[in-house]
């Protein structure tokens, strides 16, 4: 082919278009600049956008059409872990290559899928440890929407929570639907809830629209983020840009990247954001970045591997580092995850996010989860030997592979 | 699978109504209201086997109401309703009561608007109203026939194929007419079937009418005083939800009463 | 004065009017027969403007009302009592009697009083819902909802369908009446030849869509009335 | 003009046979051209047409079975989507046990969801799920259950109209969220996904995918030859005859309510059957199954095609999955613009649907003639 | 929570010990704020705090509230103000010399977190109890009582002889017998129990319940006869203060079922009209919502100046926005389908879609950002354990105002009477003169009118963005069937019935299973009364 293809699978209706469209806009602005500088391997780039609609079936249906019909190279997409799950077998069939940027629930490791969002252990677990230690958070409300990855998440959290000898009672855990709008009940219960005279921290799952509503009720009520902070994981930048902040400042966030970090190519990237979307107020977030680090890694594989072949830029792919937007390396792992810093940010008047505490290292991204039971002996490395995503250490078998 | 729901004590296919007492229907006592409003109020009345009763009475005095009773479209506050001496019709649904035998038209004509004439007539032919059976059932030829002798009757043949919701209003009475006499049914009753006829279909549903009684037991409700006369043996009339006078045609049309709060001058005897 | 000329009407295939003439004099009493399904219920409806003419003019009081929509009718003094009464059943009675009131040609925002001098159970009956009332007394109820519009014409579709004897004197009587005081122009259909003999004028019959005979209420004669509206 | 003898055909036996051929001959075509020539040949039909064609078949009895109880029973269902995700999970169940120990957590018994939520054991309502003839004994008895509870309450309440409507949107609204939860056991949001094969043969060889796809044509083909039966018997006209005028039905001794639960019941089963092929051919099935809108979408199907006509629902399912698939990837960004517009612009000029749009210039022509005809009949009377 | 207590320990120290001589100038300290990031800065506030200069408070004011600034150019520490036309009004802190309004980007905040800024507020709290104002007292007192310690309350004991307000002595009492009962002799707290059985504080019942499960540890035979009275004092008061609160949640719940009731009949009473009344299944009653709720966005990016009373703005525009486009939704296309109302169901949905693309294409997919008017933040303490939102408060007055006054205009007024005509019978009310084309299209102009208030108000709740309507669109037919078609009563009954039913079950299942068990029991409900709560009555609804 004279050109190198790549695929933007990201809903552009629907439910998900909200936070869907930034991330093909990113992945169109990557690939102008790729272009810029001359594309790859001497070819240009040419991206091919569907939209999957927010629908499930719709995903996989979408990319069985990029890879066989439209035959792209990779694609850039999904964001649910939902979407990701429907994509997985086809990607897997047809031998494509995924990037993945959003953080979720972990638990899965493909060798056709690149993960560049966080993993719990490097979003969730440092952001209790925040909690518990510098904020001193005894009681914990865990609130989340019901689905996969908040279930897992606070899975997770609950075992680390009890290992650090937190008592049951000291825990309230709560699920809502999707959208949940009328939260009067809940934050009166945390309320509540953090009236027993010891300090309570609310951690939120809480999965998009349903966060405005969450925070508007927050305000309302009076919870400031001294009596009782959230530090929610599925909130950033743009979602705060869709709303009236001033009743949240102080709560707090945790991601691997805010746009107020300071350094040299995180301002090169929010100002060739702008320039390209054409908007000076629109922002930039972790997924952004995850997207940004993803792609660049991808175009540095190639160049590795000399060839857009999907085995190759694979194996290649593993140990490349690219500079993060937060100053430090990015580095994808033998996992197919990658070691990023995790930042704790409080939410600002403008609607940006303070760094008030971040890891003094990059943490690797953990496939499997090391406090759920059955996943703690497992492990990801698509590096020979072992060369498997889902490797038991104990019984020193892999299970569940495709081919 | 589900075709034999209901009420597991009726066999309602097998019903014949006890008429050794030669009363088809009794109406005992019977009164409906409608918020605080007494449509019928402690209504009597009997129905002998094969007789042809003309019901009369002031607009609003609840001859329809009384037929709503009769085949379960209302549900009476009081009173008790049987068709023959044993079968209680306030413990079975329309359909039960269909299927029991007694039939009835409308006082506002309704058939079956996008259906054709003649499945209009197919619909209501008597015979088995289960799922099953008609999942294959296939019309027989004396079934055709049967269709169109009723056709002939109702003078319907030209528009057998017509959907029936493109006649004119007084088609559709017909039709109505045609759709109960496919029925077959113990009991006919009928109400207002001439409004909107000539003079001359008056007559020929008067024919009609009579040569059903005997066989059949007829109840029929109509305002057409000279139709009324031309069937009647037996009159009943309604007012305010009761009976106000009962007898024979010529007994009626003298009854000042009657003929104060219904008849007027013209019609009255007197 | 209605004046049709020409009229051809057809539902979507079927064609039901024929190159229909017809005239009605103003302040006159006109009764239009004729058998089941030759069209006299879609010629009242072709001079409301609810059916659309296919071909053909229409003019009432000398407008040209052919194009015309069916809320102009009543504006120039068109009354209707159409054939099935079409009652507004889940509005009171008091409701459907001032559906009309706030027409152009109406000053008063009450329901005139001699409606329910003319039909009295109407006034008993203010507030119950038009649907429950019995047929009979939705019938006075629709003549009743006409009277309020104070109409030059009073078009009636069969308006004796289902009422009792004295009201179809009363309603008789009404017609009469109003024909004769206000000089109203009665266009009646009607099949009891009693009751058109006693209230119309002049007849014309109907047979297959058009009209086949018509003149004086005495020449309606029982030769006429054996070829056109026996069985 | 459709040639003569088609149209005759159509009279004589109406559009059964042609219906059934054409999906014949597309089978045919379909699975000769995928599996005997190669990719690049001109006559090549890729493995994605072939899963895209199963897809939108399964759609296509879906609809079959919304326009039964719509268009022949006036019952607007806005919850068929549920019977057809029943179907779909159970099928989903079977294909997830199928996985055995090729799970992430190589556990043999129990599906990997339920692993990571640290469940012991498979729940009692996955009893079963690892047998064939079970699957296919709950790919009907699950929707066909469902809809014999819920329509036999509510049609024998007489709930009815809009009220029944509603009613069939609030059933697959609960059961959406209910299979939202993961406490339900199928997977949460999720749901059931990364099947591996079906009787033993893998879900990703060409093969099968062709035999999934005739298998769902053969399905349609039946589903369709079913419908036209029922609607073209005397039950049929009982049903049409409830849709006009339920009461009076009543009245000349039919119950309604049973017709009604029995023709709600095989719609659903239709729709159930439509779910489990949809399920190993698109690989995942999740609530979102259940929405509401995915409901109303199948109906909006059906008015496209044709109310009340059994080869419209098809073509109305089959073009408007079409579009979607084709304006997603032509105009990412516009494409709810077209879908939209096509939506009203269908309401607006075909107010029979496409179905009702050929016969309608058919009929027109023949008035024409026929008026002609009319007239010059009418004409020779007046004159003798 | 020890090294709060060491902080703010240390500060009132020197705080207190007005003279210290190691102190160093307020100024020089002021100066260092710049260049501290946010680890080194407690210590700098710590000394700031320690400074005896009449401008600590207004400087740790400022901290907390983020308003303490500097300028990028020359450092200079100053507190901000937004003046109305967007910028900045600036005072220095230090120094007299006026400055000159600035936008945000010339300054930068003095950066603090949460644990600061809540270490300071408790020292604010001390400071703050001679503040001029009641309300400040009140709240400094709350503050101290939610965490007491003896310099607190030692203070609060000085202070109380010069406190005149009735509210604050009474607090301040509380706060000294929660003191006395955490620090007393068992008499004391025994004493201390009965003087505070009636208070609601969360602060006292924490206290008493830690202090009976401290005596509930010992068995009866080790208590002493006071450690029984005590226990058996404290048990009653518990209970008593447990029945006040059971008492309070009930009416909490019973708010939050007519809030949540309010919304749900707000956005369904415009479908009431044009679904209820018109007999349109209107697809695009969600999007009528969404564009409401976008108008205020528009609205108050018009206004930035009137945020306040931008509401009053875009009630009426809201109304007239998507009753404008209601009304041509009706002539474009609904009109066309006269006699076709499931058809409706297709082209409105058509609509819908194409709505959601086209705000998606004019606004972005993104959610905007709709702010809350002062007078609508905020709560009403009835009581330190009940309170009541004042948004929602707010809108349930106001959905019952736009429900009255649509019932009366549906009910009085003739257009209210030829809509209803005309549903019922069209051809009949235009040969009455009804002119039905008018009356269409202003009664399907006025449901989507009053869905577009519905926007507004929603604007206040929850996301401005493309999918605001699919949102309320279920929950939005769900009310009007279940309350009885065409009937207004029957929406209102319906939503708060609804809302409150969710709101009572929520606490016992959690609410996604409330919202399950909601639609079960709706399904079942409407078997036992197939039309709706209030069903259409008499012969003519068959
Ligand atoms: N569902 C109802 N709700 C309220 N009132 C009702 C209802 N049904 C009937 N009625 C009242 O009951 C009375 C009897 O009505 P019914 O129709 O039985 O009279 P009818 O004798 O058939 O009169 P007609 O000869 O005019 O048809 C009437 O006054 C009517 O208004
Ligand atoms: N909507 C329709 N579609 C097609 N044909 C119709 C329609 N309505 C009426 N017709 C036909 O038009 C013819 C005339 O009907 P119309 O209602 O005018 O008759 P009519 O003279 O009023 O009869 P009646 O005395 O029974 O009321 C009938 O043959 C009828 O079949
Ligand atoms: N991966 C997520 N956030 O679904
Ligand atoms: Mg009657
Ligand atoms: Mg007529």
């Amino acid at each position: 082919a004279e050109t190198i293809k790549v695929g933007v699978l990201h809903s552009l209706s629907g439910t998900m278009a909200i936070s869907e469209t930034t991330l093909k806009d990113t992945v169109l602005m990557m690939i102008e600049e790729q272009n810029k500088k001359g594309g790859l391997l001497g070819k240009k780039l040419e991206p091919v956008v569907v939209d999957p609609a927010s629908n499930w079936p719709l995903f996989a249906e979408k990319t069985r059409e990029l890879l066989s019909k439209e035959k792209v190279d990779v694609i850039f997409g999904c964001w649910t872990s939902v979407s990701r799950k429907s994509v997985l077998p086809v990607i897997e069939e047809l031998n494509g290559l995924l990037f993945y940027p959003v953080q979720y629930e972990g638990e899965e490791s493909s060798k056709n899928v690149f993960y560049t969002g966080a993993a719990p252990n490097q979003q969730a677990i440092p952001a209790v440890d925040y909690l518990m230690n510098d904020i001193g958070a005894e009681r914990w409300v865990l609130l989340g929407t019901d689905y996969v990855y908040p279930r897992t998440t606070n899975k997770i959290l609950e075992a680390y929570l009890k290992a650090k000898g937190v008592q049951d009672k000291d825990i309230m855990i709560n699920y809502t639907p999707f959208g949940h709008s009328d939260w009067q009940s809940i934050v009166a219960e945390v309320k509540k809830f953090g009236s027993a005279g010891k300090k309570t921290a609310v951690v939120s799952t809480v999965n998009g629209d349903a966060n405005v509503p969450f925070y508007k009720e927050l305000g309302n009520q009076g919870i400031s983020a001294e009596d009782i902070p959230v530090v929610a994981f599925s909130v950033g930048e743009e979602e705060l840009s869709g709303f009236d902040t001033s009743p949240l400042v102080g709560h707090l966030a945790a991601w691997n990247y805010f746009q107020s970090v300071e350094s040299e190519e995180n301002e090169k990237f929010i100002a060739q954001w702008k320039k390209f979307i054409g908007d000076d107020k629109r922002v930039t977030n972790d997924p952004m970045e995850a997207t940004y680090i993803g792609f660049k890694m991808w175009a540095k594989a190639v160049e590795k591997a000399g060839t857009t072949e999907v085995d190759a830029v694979e194996q290649a792919m593993i140990g490349i580092t690219v500079s993060n937007l937060t100053g430090g390396t990015a580095v994808m792992n033998a996992n197919h995850h990658l070691s990023k810093p995790v930042l704790i940010g409080e939410i600002q008047e403008n609607g940006q996010l303070e760094v008030v505490w971040e890891t003094p290292d990059t943490v690797i991204g953990d496939a499997w989860s090391d406090f759920l039971p059955s996943s703690k002996n497992l492990i990801a490395d698509w590096t020979k030997p072992v060369n498997c995503g889902n490797f038991d250490i104990t019984s020193a078998k892999c299970s569940g592979q495709n081919f | 699978m589900i075709n034999k729901a209901g009420s597991p004590l009726l066999e309602e296919e097998n019903i014949q109504p006890d008429t050794r007492h030669g009363v088809i229907l009794y109406v005992e006592d019977v009164s409906v209201s409608f918020d605080g409003f007494k449509a019928l109020n402690d209504l009597s009345l009997y129905i002998n086997d094969g007789e042809l009763r003309c019901l009369i009475g002031a607009n609003g005095a609840g001859k329809t109401t009384l037929m709503d009773v009769i085949t379960g479209k209302t549900r009476p506050d009081v009173g008790k309703v049987s068709f023959g001496q044993q079968v209680n019709l306030l413990d079975m649904d329309e359909a039960q009561i269909a299927r029991a035998g007694i039939g009835r038209k409308f006082q506002k004509p309704t058939v079956f608007e996008m259906l054709t004439v003649f499945e209009n007539l197919e619909l209501s032919l008597a015979g088995d109203k289960g799922i099953w059976t008609n999942l294959f059932h296939k019309l027989s030829g004396e079934q055709k026939d049967e269709i169109d002798k009723i056709l002939q009757t109702i003078g319907l043949q030209k528009e057998r194929f017509m959907l029936a919701g493109a006649l004119s209003h007084g088609q559709k009475q017909w039709l109505e007419i045609g759709m109960l006499l496919a029925a077959k049914p113990r009991l006919l009753l009928v109400d207002e079937p001439v409004a909107g006829m000539t003079a001359q279909e008056t007559e020929r549903t008067a024919e009609l009418l009579t040569s059903l009684a005997g066989e059949h037991s007829v109840v029929v409700v109509e305002h057409d005083m000279a139709f009324v006369r031309s069937i009647a043996r037996k009159v009943t009339v309604l007012h305010q939800g009761s009976v106000l006078a009962e007898g024979s045609m010529s007994e009626i049309q003298t009854n000042p009463e009657v003929v104060r709060v219904y008849l007027g001058e013209d019609q009255g005897a007197a | 004065m209605i004046e049709l000329k020409a009229v051809n009407q057809k539902y979507g295939g079927t064609q039901i009017l024929w190159d229909l003439d017809m005239q009605i004099k103003a302040g006159s009493r006109t009764c239009i027969m004729g058998r089941n399904g030759v069209g006299k219920t879609t010629l009242l409806k072709c001079i409301m403007g609810m059916l659309p003419l296919s071909t053909g003019s229409l003019t009432i009081n000398g407008q040209d009302m052919g194009k015309q929509s069916v809320e102009k009718r009543p504006e120039i003094g068109v009354g209707y009592v159409p054939q099935g009464r079409h009652i507004f059943g889940q509005l009171t009675v008091e409701e459907n009697l001032k559906v009309s009131l706030n027409c152009k040609r109406q000053s008063s925002k009450e329901i005139p009083e001699h409606v329910f001098d003319l039909f009295p159970v109407l006034k008993e009956m203010l507030q119950r819902r038009g649907g429950d009332l019995s047929g009979g007394q939705q019938q006075q109820l629709a003549i009743a909802r006409a009277l309020v519009l104070n109409p030059d014409i009073l078009i009636l579709d069969e308006p004796n369908e289902g009422i009792q004897p004295n009201i179809v004197q009363l309603i008789r009587d009404v017609l009469l009446k109003l024909n004769k005081e206000q000089g109203m122009t009665i266009v009646l259909v009607e099949q009891k030849l009693p009751f058109a003999r006693a209230v119309g004028e002049y007849f014309h019959l109907m047979e297959k869509g058009e009209v086949v005979a018509s003149g004086n209420m005495e020449a309606l004669d029982d030769k006429l009335v054996a070829q056109y509206l026996a069985v | 003009m459709i040639p003569q003898s088609i149209q005759d055909l159509f009279k004589k036996f109406g559009s059964l046979p042609v219906v059934v051929g054409c999906l014949f001959i597309t089978t045919l075509y379909v699975s000769v051209c995928n599996l005997a020539f190669s990719e690049g040949s001109a006559l090549h039909v890729s493995t994605y047409t072939v899963t895209l064609f199963g897809k939108y078949l399964c759609y296509a009895l879906l609809a079959l079975a919304v326009d039964l109880v719509w268009g022949y029973c006036g019952i607007l269902s806005l919850g068929h989507g549920a019977f057809f995700a029943l179907g779909g999970y159970a099928m989903g169940m079977y294909l997830m046990r199928q996985i055995g120990d090729r799970g992430v957590y190589g556990n043999p018994e129990l599906p990997d969801f339920m692993v990571f939520l640290n469940w012991e054991s498979l729940p009692w309502y996955w009893a079963g799920s690892d047998s064939f003839i079970w699957m296919i004994f709950m790919v009907l008895a699950g929707p066909g259950l469902l809809a014999y509870i819920f329509g036999s309450m509510a049609f024998r309440s007489r709930v009815s109209g809009v009220y029944l409507s509603i009613m069939t949107q609030a059933m697959t609204y609960a059961l959406m969220l209910a299979f939202f939860r993961n406490e339900m056991g199928f997977g949460g949001n999720n749901g059931l996904t990364d099947f591996k094969d079906i009787l033993g043969f893998s879900l990703q060889s060409d093969t099968t995918r062709i035999v999934l796809f005739a298998l769902t044509a053969l399905f349609l083909a039946l589903g369709f030859a079913l419908c036209h039966f029922i609607v073209n018997s005397k039950m049929g006209r009982v049903v049409t005859a409830i849709r006009d005028s339920e009461s009076r039905v009543r009245f000349i001794g039919y119950k309604p309510e049973h017709y009604k639960v029995w023709i709600f019941v095989v719609s659903a089963m239709l729709a159930g059957i439509a779910g489990a092929m949809y399920v190993p051919q698109v690989g995942i099935i999740n609530p979102g199954e259940f929405s509401p809108l995915n409901s109303i979408e199948m109906v909006i199907w059906v008015a496209i095609g044709g109310r009340g006509s059994l080869y419209g629902a098809i073509i109305g399912a089959l073009v408007v999955s079409y579009a979607k698939t084709r304006f997603t990837a032509i105009m990412p960004e516009a494409w709810l613009y077209a879908l939209g517009g096509l939506f009203v612009l269908v309401t607006l000029l075909l107010p029979k649907g496409i179905a009702g749009f050929v016969p309608s210039v058919l009929d027109k022509f023949k008035q024409a003639k026929k008026d002609k005809s009319i007239a010059e009949k009418r004409a020779a009377e007046v004159k003798s | 929570m020890l090294r709060t207590f060491c902080l703010i320990f240390t500060m009132l120290i020197s705080a207190l010990s007005a003279t210290a001589s190691a102190a160093e100038d307020f100024d020089a300290l002021i100066n260092q704020l710049p260049h501290k990031n946010l680890r080194n800065i407690t210590p700098l506030l710590e000394k700031i705090a320690a400074q005896d200069d009449e401008r600590v408070r207004f400087v740790l004011t400022e901290i907390v509230n983020g308003d303490l600034y500097y300028l990028k150019s020359n450092k200079q520490v100053v507190s901000i103000r937004k003046t109305p036309d967007g910028d900045y009004q600036l005072t220095a802190i230090l120094g007299a010399q006026a400055l000159e309004n600035q936008s945000k980007s010339a300054m930068k905040k003095i950066r603090t977190s949460n644990r600061i800024r809540s270490d300071i507020r408790g020292l604010l709290a001390q400071l703050d109890l001679t503040h001029k104002k009641e309300a400040v007292r009140l709240a400094a007192v709350k503050q101290i009582l939610d965490d007491p310690n003896s310099e607190s309350i030692a203070l609060i004991k000085k202070h109380l002889k010069t406190e005149k307000s009735e509210d604050v002595v009474q607090l301040m009492e509380t706060a000294m017998a929660v003191n006395q009962f955490k620090t007393g002799s068992i008499q004391e707290k025994t004493s201390a129990t009965k003087a505070l059985k009636n208070s609601l504080e969360p602060s006292v019942r924490n206290a008493m319940v830690q202090e009976l499960n401290r005596l509930s540890e010992y068995k009866n035979s080790e208590l002493s006869e006071d450690d029984k009275a005590l226990k058996a004092a404290l048990t009653k008061a518990i209970d008593s203060i447990k029945q006040k609160r059971s008492i309070y949640e009930f009416i909490e719940n019973l708010f939050f079922g007519l809030s949540l009731g309010s919304v749900l009949l707000l956005a369904a009473i415009g479908l009431a009209i044009t679904f209820g009344v018109m007999g349109v299944i209107n697809m695009a009653h969600g999007e009528m919502i969404m564009l409401g709720a976008y108008t205020t966005y528009v609205v108050q990016q018009l206004f930035p100046q009137w945020i306040d009373y931008s509401l009053f703005i875009a009630i009426p525009a809201a109304f007239i926005v998507s009753g404008s486009v209601g009304i041509l939704i009706e002539r474009g296309v609904i009109r066309f389908l006269k006699g076709r109302p499931l058809e409706t169901l297709l082209a409105t949905f058509g609509i819908s879609l194409i709505l959601q693309q086209l705000v998606r294409t004019i606004f972005s997919p993104l959610n905007r950002t709709v702010a809350a008017p002062e007078w609508m933040s905020g709560s009403w303490q009835i009581n330190p354990i009940f309170s009541i939102t004042y948004n929602r408060l707010y809108i349930v007055i106001f959905a019952l105002a736009v429900f009255f006054a649509l019932l009366a205009f549906m009910k009085r007024s003739s257009l209210g009477l030829h809509v209803r005509a005309v549903a019922q019978n069209r051809e009949m009310a235009r040969a009455l003169s009804v002119r039905s084309d008018r009356v269409d299209a202003i009664t399907f102009g006025l449901g989507s009118g009053i869905a577009g208030i519905a926007g507004v108000v929603l604007s206040q709740l929850t996301n401005v963005g493309p999918n605001l309507g699919q949102s309320y669109i279920i929950d939005s037919f769900l009310v009007v069937v279940f309350g009885g078609v065409g009937n207004l009563w029957g929406t209102l009954v319906a939503a708060m019935s609804l809302g409150s039913f969710n709101k009572f079950l929520e606490p016992l299942t959690g609410s996604v299973l409330a919202n399950i068990i909601v639609l079960v029991g709706l399904v079942l409900f409407i078997q036992k009364r197939p039309k709706g709560l209030f069903p259409q009555k008499g012969r003519a609804a068959e």
